[in-house]
């Protein structure tokens, strides 16, 4: 709090855009994650009709609805959105919009960087799904098992979609996964150590490592792949000698703690959601941390029980059999630290409630199956059938759709400034959770009974119709769910009842400022005492009992008081925890934000011209694909050194 | 350099750091196990023996080690690197590993 | 009660109405699959009652009631969280140690004695050998009752998996290496049972189903003699001897077989067959050809003409030198299965007489696999109407192919 | 990267005192390091199994045409370069360690010139890495023309990757490095520069430990 210099000199560059330029060169880390919302949930609508039309196929044995081909696609590209285009990426606008917040930061650690990430995700979504409207879309299933998936077996252009859709998509989740694990080392306010940390940001830390250690894995992966589909080389050739189990291995390296990487962050969504309507602190919070990262460590040790049909052996089988199972412990001790967290509170059964009930009850029947399949001798039943898909939709739907609808429903209010309708919310979350349970459950059954996925049709009387139509009507049920949804989200925004700073009560810096937040977060950055920094200004009586203390206060002073005119250089002011209500401009304030630019949206635009010469290459255009080549090279240098050598603020 | 640039107090630099001297010596320390390296490659009967393998990993993971603890100067920096660098590499070389193991079989066997 | 459940459940989900159910005792394998299944569906039976019981409880017992009690701040409970921690692990210890003992049980060497069947996985069909009989056939399998089966699986293009749900679990077929799966049907009566490939193997994976007969051990023999011979038919007529086809003229090798005096071996009665083993498959619209047509098939000209047609480049006639193809399934004895093209269709004449004329349009196929034949049918690839240049046959040239094949028995 | 003194934000607080820069380039090392145990156990695994040569370590002769070829790595060569690559990290600490002391007393004597010269050391780095991607470029021509391309076996295929991946983080680091050098050259690096050239300094290191083990994984253990 040293210095409110003068405020500083604003060049042109630092001007604020208006309209779609706004949106084009934000790089603030809320307008980031806004972007990232409406994109994932306009994937959702496109995996959802894709997941649809599959239920219309499958409704009836022998049905001709649509072709082998298209079903093929279909269900390749529905696994595909849902994983990389919908959970990740609404993952992701929440790391965005509430990381900064929770931990007390002006913004993430590379603000130009984020927006990078977001145009990267954006470009490569709509290059890996516009190819369905042409009927070229990628067909290999979700993890494109080679041999199928090589030039051999796929030679049309549906799987270099793919392939290069997901580097694509991984260049964005690497970059983001770098700045976030920064921004929560580095970048959280005084006092703010990792056991003060909201547990939200705790899981989303745990899923940048996962990023960061599981995402090189499926990038070389996915270069063996391109490098053998356009150059020619022998990684994933039988003929050649190749073992064709390297890509799963490859593949299940990372999609094992991919899986972690979808789940985690809607487990830390309803560990702020569950305390804050149950009016108690998080039961066990070290508990609920370290196994988060327990579950994030073993996540890399059990990637081949996605094979145990592949015949790897007794000694392979029983290892990964066995590190699978341990995986319930820490999952387990979450899901009972949730329920005392509602022990003996006051439940307020609000929709971001319920939702996260929900995911209490449905995850743990997804992850009991889980456990089911971790048993080699008897997942060799469970394998490739809809016992398995049964599994991951209550895992990932049951888990982490209904943690983010939860989080959806919990933040709205702090992302908009007004609250969703709170009956409307409860209608969908009842045709949701009834919808979802009556598709899923039933191919828990239809599997164990014989029927294996990924077909598009099936024979009468194998004693699979029941359940077919079962689900089949779940699912169609789940599409007016959905838009009920998406009509009480945007009508809410601008219609919805106004919030205030703190409705629900909660205990986390982000409810100390206001609803939306202000461009530049904190006015004067709080300096942390305790884990629930607000209840000690709200509810002081509640906290006597919680461990107080000022540490890392001190070298913060340090670092920002004397220092700072003795170099000139802002530093955030520092107050102890107080709540903000006033709205000033970040000029007023004299706080320095960093200038929008579109330059990160011009380099993402290289990348993905440099990606889509390839392709070109593929169809024989040689010349046009070298062009390609060049244009997506210069715009990628270019670009990128424009933007490194703008300064990120205004020199003052 | 410990603190002449008072307002900049920069906590990654606090320690001391390695100086020429050090530094030189590293330098002789890698080129003389490289040159180790090499040498061993031209005996056949080590190559042969079952001590070959072990001992060239020994040196390498020497060199290795010898790099990021002086030139990367890890041994001097905050433990958060050491941290951020371990963890890692660990989880990096236990995956190179299993695989090494889980794929070592050959199969091809009949079929015309 | 929580014990009783899964137990219930299996015992419903084994009866004829779920033909291709798990939960069966016809092996030892399944017996033991079967039994973990049940501790675990015991254990998770337990686990998941506590935990939803507990859960429905706990939002009863503390919603929020107008002017109720500020809640108490609760931070946690050591003693609680270590036996949430160790609870699991003592259950987890219930299901590691018999899946561990199951798995050496299974994973390891079949027995010595065990009947070796080579499996071959093919876009998008089964190739099954049995080496020590010297058979090769297609998407029927054959089992003695009560002898150790070893299947030795590879693939021949892309990954497949084998799987006949009634009988045991899966196992991938793989290029470039060679899997094990083995199992002892030692309880069932004889039988017939679906199996399917389970691991996505592009366009028709759908499709690529197959048959498994147990048979009684006599059966087995009978049918085993009766498929390592060679093709029986065409008997020796004088009369076509003369007829200079093709093939006699440019193979010198007499294009019959020798005339054995064998009888077809055993093959499973049809009249026995399970109505969830006979496909229901539907032909597609345009393809059926007349049952006038089809009745004044004639196996000899048939015979001739399946010799001058192009299926001889891709399909082997054991017994028939004309006929060496290897691309696609052995037809030695086509008239002896039940199911054509990978268990889709019944193999009757009507089905194989459609099948013949457009294969493409009957089950979605790979550019490189078996094209359209019949005259003036649109081939899904070239988007060309065959024709005779092409080597296009008419409805009557097919029915004589059909009824040559149907004789193979 | 250039223009480090307008990077304000790289004097903001943060919460361990360390720069977010340093941070983020110890997790992207992390990173690569499940890069390179990839495309490192790949090579392992696929070495002894190409169907046809030619091989690293063993003569081969084609059955088909009777061609002979011969071992096909060259290990004199290969040691000496990557005998320069060991060398130029000893560049490298030394550049970084000239930007940090800039302005203060240089040692007496015309060692202590040439030890405190940012733009020497940062020059011989280059040099010396830009030497080895020639060694590694007279490497894989001669290969070509030996009979070993991308496609000819798995052992091309992941030999060229394997090394090629590497090849292209020296280039990376090349061009960086030049960048610097450039900076050095038109403005002078001083010592608030510094964590631009540290973190430099830590990707070209670790480039060439990732070397230390292909050197000994691929080339010397046959
Ligand atoms: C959100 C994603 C997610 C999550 C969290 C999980 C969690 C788990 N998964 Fe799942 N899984 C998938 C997504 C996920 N999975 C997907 C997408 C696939 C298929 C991919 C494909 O093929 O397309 C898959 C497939 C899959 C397989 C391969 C099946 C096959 O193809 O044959 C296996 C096998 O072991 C498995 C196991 C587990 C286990 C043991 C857990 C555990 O983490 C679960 C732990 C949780 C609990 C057990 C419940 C709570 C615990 C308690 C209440 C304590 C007491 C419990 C006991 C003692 C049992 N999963
Ligand atoms: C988070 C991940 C996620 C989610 C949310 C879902 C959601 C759904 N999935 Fe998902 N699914 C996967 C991940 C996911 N899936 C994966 C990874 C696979 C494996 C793929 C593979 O094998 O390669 C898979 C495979 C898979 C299959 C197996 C395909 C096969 O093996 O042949 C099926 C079959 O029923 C299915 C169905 C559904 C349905 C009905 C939904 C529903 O919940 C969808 C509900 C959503 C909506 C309904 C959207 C709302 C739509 C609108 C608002 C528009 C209005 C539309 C109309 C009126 C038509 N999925
Ligand atoms: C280009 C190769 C090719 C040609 C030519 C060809 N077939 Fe086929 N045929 C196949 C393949 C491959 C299959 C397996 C298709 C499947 O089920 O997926 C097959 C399947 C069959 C089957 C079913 C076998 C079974 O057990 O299910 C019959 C019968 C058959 N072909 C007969 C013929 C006849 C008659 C001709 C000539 C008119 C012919 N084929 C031409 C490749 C060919
Ligand atoms: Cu073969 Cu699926
Ligand atoms: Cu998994």
């Amino acid at each position: 709090m040293a210095t409110v210099a003068a405020s500083p000199t604003y060049t042109t560059a630092g001007a604020r855009r208006t309209g779609i330029m706004d949106w084009l060169t934000t790089v603030d880390h809320k307008k980031i994650g806004t972007l990232y919302l409406h994109t994932a949930l306009f994937f959702f609508v496109v995996g959802g009709v894709e997941a649809i039309i599959m239920r219309w196929q499958l409704m009836r044995p022998n049905s001709t609805a649509v072709s082998a081909e298209v079903f093929n696609q279909l269900f390749t590209m529905h696994g595909t959105t849902m994983v990389f285009l919908v959970i990740m990426p609404l993952s992701a606008a929440f790391f965005n919009f509430l990381i900064p917040l929770q931990i007390g930061a002006r913004d993430v650690a590379f603000p130009r960087l984020n927006a990078f990430s977001y145009w990267v995700y954006l470009f490569g979504g709509l290059f890996i799904t516009i190819p369905i409207l042409f009927n070229a879309a990628p067909d290999g299933g979700w993890f494109a098992y080679t041999p199928l998936t090589g030039k051999a077996y796929s030679p049309g252009q549906n799987m270099n979609f793919w392939v290069l859709g997901i580097q694509i998509l991984g260049i964005s989740s690497l970059a983001a996964a770098f700045n976030f694990a920064t921004t929560i080392i580095n970048m959280r306010a005084p006092g703010m150590n990792l056991m003060r940390m909201p547990m939200f940001t705790w899981m989303s830390f745990v899923v940048q490592w996962l990023i960061i250690l599981a995402f090189p894995v499926i990038t070389i992966a996915l270069f063996f792949m391109q490098f053998d589909r356009f150059f020619g080389t022998n990684f994933y050739v039988s003929a050649a000698g190749a073992d064709p189990l390297l890509w799963q291995h490859l593949f299940w390296i990372f999609g094992h703690p991919e899986v972690y990487i979808l789940i985690l962050p809607a487990f830390g969504l309803v560990s702020e959601v569950l305390p804050t309507y149950s009016r108690k602190p998080l039961f066990g919070y070290p508990v609920v941390a370290y196994s988060g990262i327990l579950i994030g460590f073993l996540g890399f040790g059990v990637w081949a029980h996605h094979m145990f049909s592949v015949g790897m052996g007794p000694i392979a089988d029983t290892v990964f059999g066995v590190t699978t199972m341990l995986i319930a412990i820490p999952t387990g001790v979450k899901i009972f630290n949730w329920i005392f967290t509602m022990w003996g509170g006051a439940i307020r059964f609000t929709t971001a409630m319920k939702f996260a009930i929900a995911l209490i009850a449905m995850f743990t029947i997804g992850g009991i199956s889980g456990i089911s399949h971790a048993s080699p001798p008897s997942d060799l039943q469970q394998t490739d059938t809809y016992y398995i898909v049964a599994h991951f939709h209550y895992v990932l739907y049951g888990g982490a759709i209904m943690g983010i609808f939860a989080g959806i429903y919990h933040y709205f209010p702090k992302w908009y400034g007004r609250k969703m309708d709170e009956r409307l919310g409860s209608i969908h979350f009842w045709l949701n959770f009834i919808a979802f349970n009556l598709t899923f459950f039933p191919m828990h059954y239809a599997g164990m009974l014989g029927m294996p996925r990924r077909i598009y049709t099936y024979d009468a009387g194998q004693g699979w119709e029941t359940f077919n139509f079962l689900s089949s009507w779940g699912a169609f049920l789940m599409a007016p769910a959905f838009l009920i949804f998406i009509w009480n989200f945007f009508r809410s925004k601008t219609r919805g009842e106004v919030a205030g700073d703190n409705p629900w009560d909660a205990a986390t810096l982000e409810w100390s400022i206001p609803s939306p937040p202000p461009e530049y977060n904190f006015a004067q950055i709080p300096m942390v005492t305790s884990r629930y920094p607000l209840w000690d200004l709200t509810h002081p009586e509640r906290m006597k009992d919680i461990p107080h203390s000022m540490d890392g206060w001190d070298e913060a002073k340090l670092r920002t008081g004397e220092h700072v005119t003795a170099t000139g250089v802002h530093e955030p002011d520092v107050a102890p925890m107080h709540i903000e209500s006033e709205r000033k401009s970040a000029k007023e304030l004299g706080i320095p934000m960093p200038n929008p630019t579109i330059k990160p949206l011009w380099v993402a635009a290289g990348i993905l011209v440099l990606f889509s010469s390839l392709p070109v290459m593929y169809a024989g255009k040689t010349l046009a694909a070298f062009a390609m080549m060049a244009v997506g090279a210069v715009m990628f240098v270019g670009f990128l050194y424009a933007w490194l050598t703008t300064p990120m603020e205004d020199a003052h | 350099m410990a603190h002449e640039t008072a307002g900049h107090p920069n906590p990654d630099h606090a320690h001391e750091h390695p100086t020429w001297k050090q530094y030189k010596w590293v330098a002789l320390i890698l080129t003389v196990i490289t040159a180790l390296e090499v040498w061993a490659y031209y005996i056949p009967a080590l190559v042969a023996s079952v001590f070959f393998v072990p001992l060239l990993l020994i040196m390498s993971a020497a060199k290795f080690a010898i790099v990021v603890l002086f030139y990367m100067h890890l041994r001097y920096d905050h433990r958060l690197f050491r941290l951020l660098f371990t963890g890692p590499l660990t989880i990096a070389m236990a995956t190179l590993i299993a695989l090494l193991f889980l794929l070592a079989r050959t199969g091809a066997l009949h079929v015309s | 009660m929580a014990a009783a459940l899964p137990l219930l459940l299996s015992a419903c989900l084994g009866g004829p109405q779920y033909p291709n159910s798990t939960f069966t005792d016809h092996t030892d394998f399944n017996r033991d699959a079967s039994e973990l299944w049940n501790t675990m569906m015991l254990w998770g039976a337990i686990v998941f009652v506590f935990v939803e019981v507990l859960l429905v409880y706990t939002m009863w017992k503390y919603r929020r009631r107008p002017g109720g009690p500020e809640p108490e701040h609760v931070h946690g409970n050591t003693r609680l969280e270590l036996t949430w921690t160790v609870l699991p692990a003592v259950i987890l210890v219930f299901i590691a140690v018999p899946t561990v003992r199951s798995i050496w049980r299974f994973q390891s060497g079949a027995p010595a004695n065990a009947l070796q069947i080579d499996v071959i996985g093919h876009q998008w069909w089964w190739e099954f050998r049995y080496p020590e009989q010297g058979i090769v056939t297609a998407n029927e399998l054959y089992l003695p009752v009560g002898r150790p089966v070893n299947f030795n699986l590879t693939s021949k293009d892309v990954i497949h998996s084998f799987w006949i749900p009634q009988l045991g679990g899966k196992r991938d077929a793989v290029t470039n290496r060679t899997n094990h799966l083995w199992f002892t049907p030692d309880s069932v009566t004889p039988n017939a049972f679906n199996g399917s490939c389970n691991e996505f193997c592009g366009a028709s994976h759908a499709n690529m189903r197959f048959r498994a007969y147990v048979v009684s051990e006599a059966d087995f023999a009978s049918w085993a003699a009766g498929q390592a011979q060679n093709a029986v038919f065409p008997p020796p007529a004088p009369d076509t001897a003369g007829g200079a086809s093709a093939a006699t003229v440019s193979n010198p090798a007499p294009a019959q077989a020798p005339a054995l005096p064998l009888a077809p071996g055993y093959m499973f009665p049809a009249e026995q067959l399970p109505a969830h083993v006979v496909p229901q498959t539907p032909i597609p619209d345009g393809l059926v050809i007349p049952d006038e047509v089809l009745a004044a098939g004639d196996p000899q000209r048939g015979f001739e003409q399946y010799n001058r047609s192009l299926c001889i480049g891709c399909h082997r006639i054991r017994g028939n030198p004309r006929s060496p193809g290897v691309i696609g399934p052995d037809l030695t004895h086509l008239g002896s299965r039940h199911t054509l093209g990978a268990g889709l269709f019944r193999n009757d004449a009507r089905h194989l007489a459609a099948w013949i004329k457009n294969a493409r349009r009957m089950k979605p196929l790979s550019s490189t696999s078996m094209p359209a034949v019949g005259l003036g049918e649109i081939d899904p690839f070239t988007k060309q109407p065959v024709t005779a240049a092409l080597g296009g046959l008419n409805d009557q040239q097919i029915a004589d192919i059909v009824a040559y094949l149907l004789a193979l028995k | 990267m250039a223009h480090a003194e307008t990077q304000t934000a790289s004097h903001h607080f943060t919460t361990t005192g360390l720069d977010n820069r340093k941070v983020a380039i110890w997790m992207f090392i992390g990173s690569e390091c499940m890069l390179f145990a990839s495309l490192i156990s790949t090579y392992l695994i696929y070495k002894g199994k190409s169907v046809v040569g030619p091989f690293p370590h063993e003569a081969w002769t084609n059955p088909a045409t009777g061609q002979a070829f011969p071992p096909i790595l060259d290990i004199p060569v290969t040691s000496v370069s990557t005998f320069v690559l060991l060398m130029s990290s000893l560049a490298m600490v030394l550049a970084l360690a000239a930007v940090e002391n800039r302005g203060k007393p240089v040692p007496p004597g015309l060692s202590g010139k040439i030890l405190s010269s940012s733009k020497l050391w940062l020059f011989m780095t280059c040099l010396m890495g830009a030497t080895f991607l020639g060694f590694q470029a007279y490497e894989f021509t001669s290969f070509v023309h030996e009979g070993l391309t991308i496609r000819t076996n798995l052992f091309g295929s992941s030999f060229f990757t394997l090394t090629g991946f590497h090849g292209a983080h020296v280039t990376a680091g090349v061009i960086w490095l030049g960048t610097l050098l450039a900076i050095d050259m038109k403005r002078g690096l001083q010592p608030k520069d510094a964590v631009w050239v540290d973190i430099a300094a830590l990707y070209w290191h670790f480039v060439d430990v990732v070397w230390i083990a292909i050197f000994t994984l691929v080339y010397l253990i046959q």
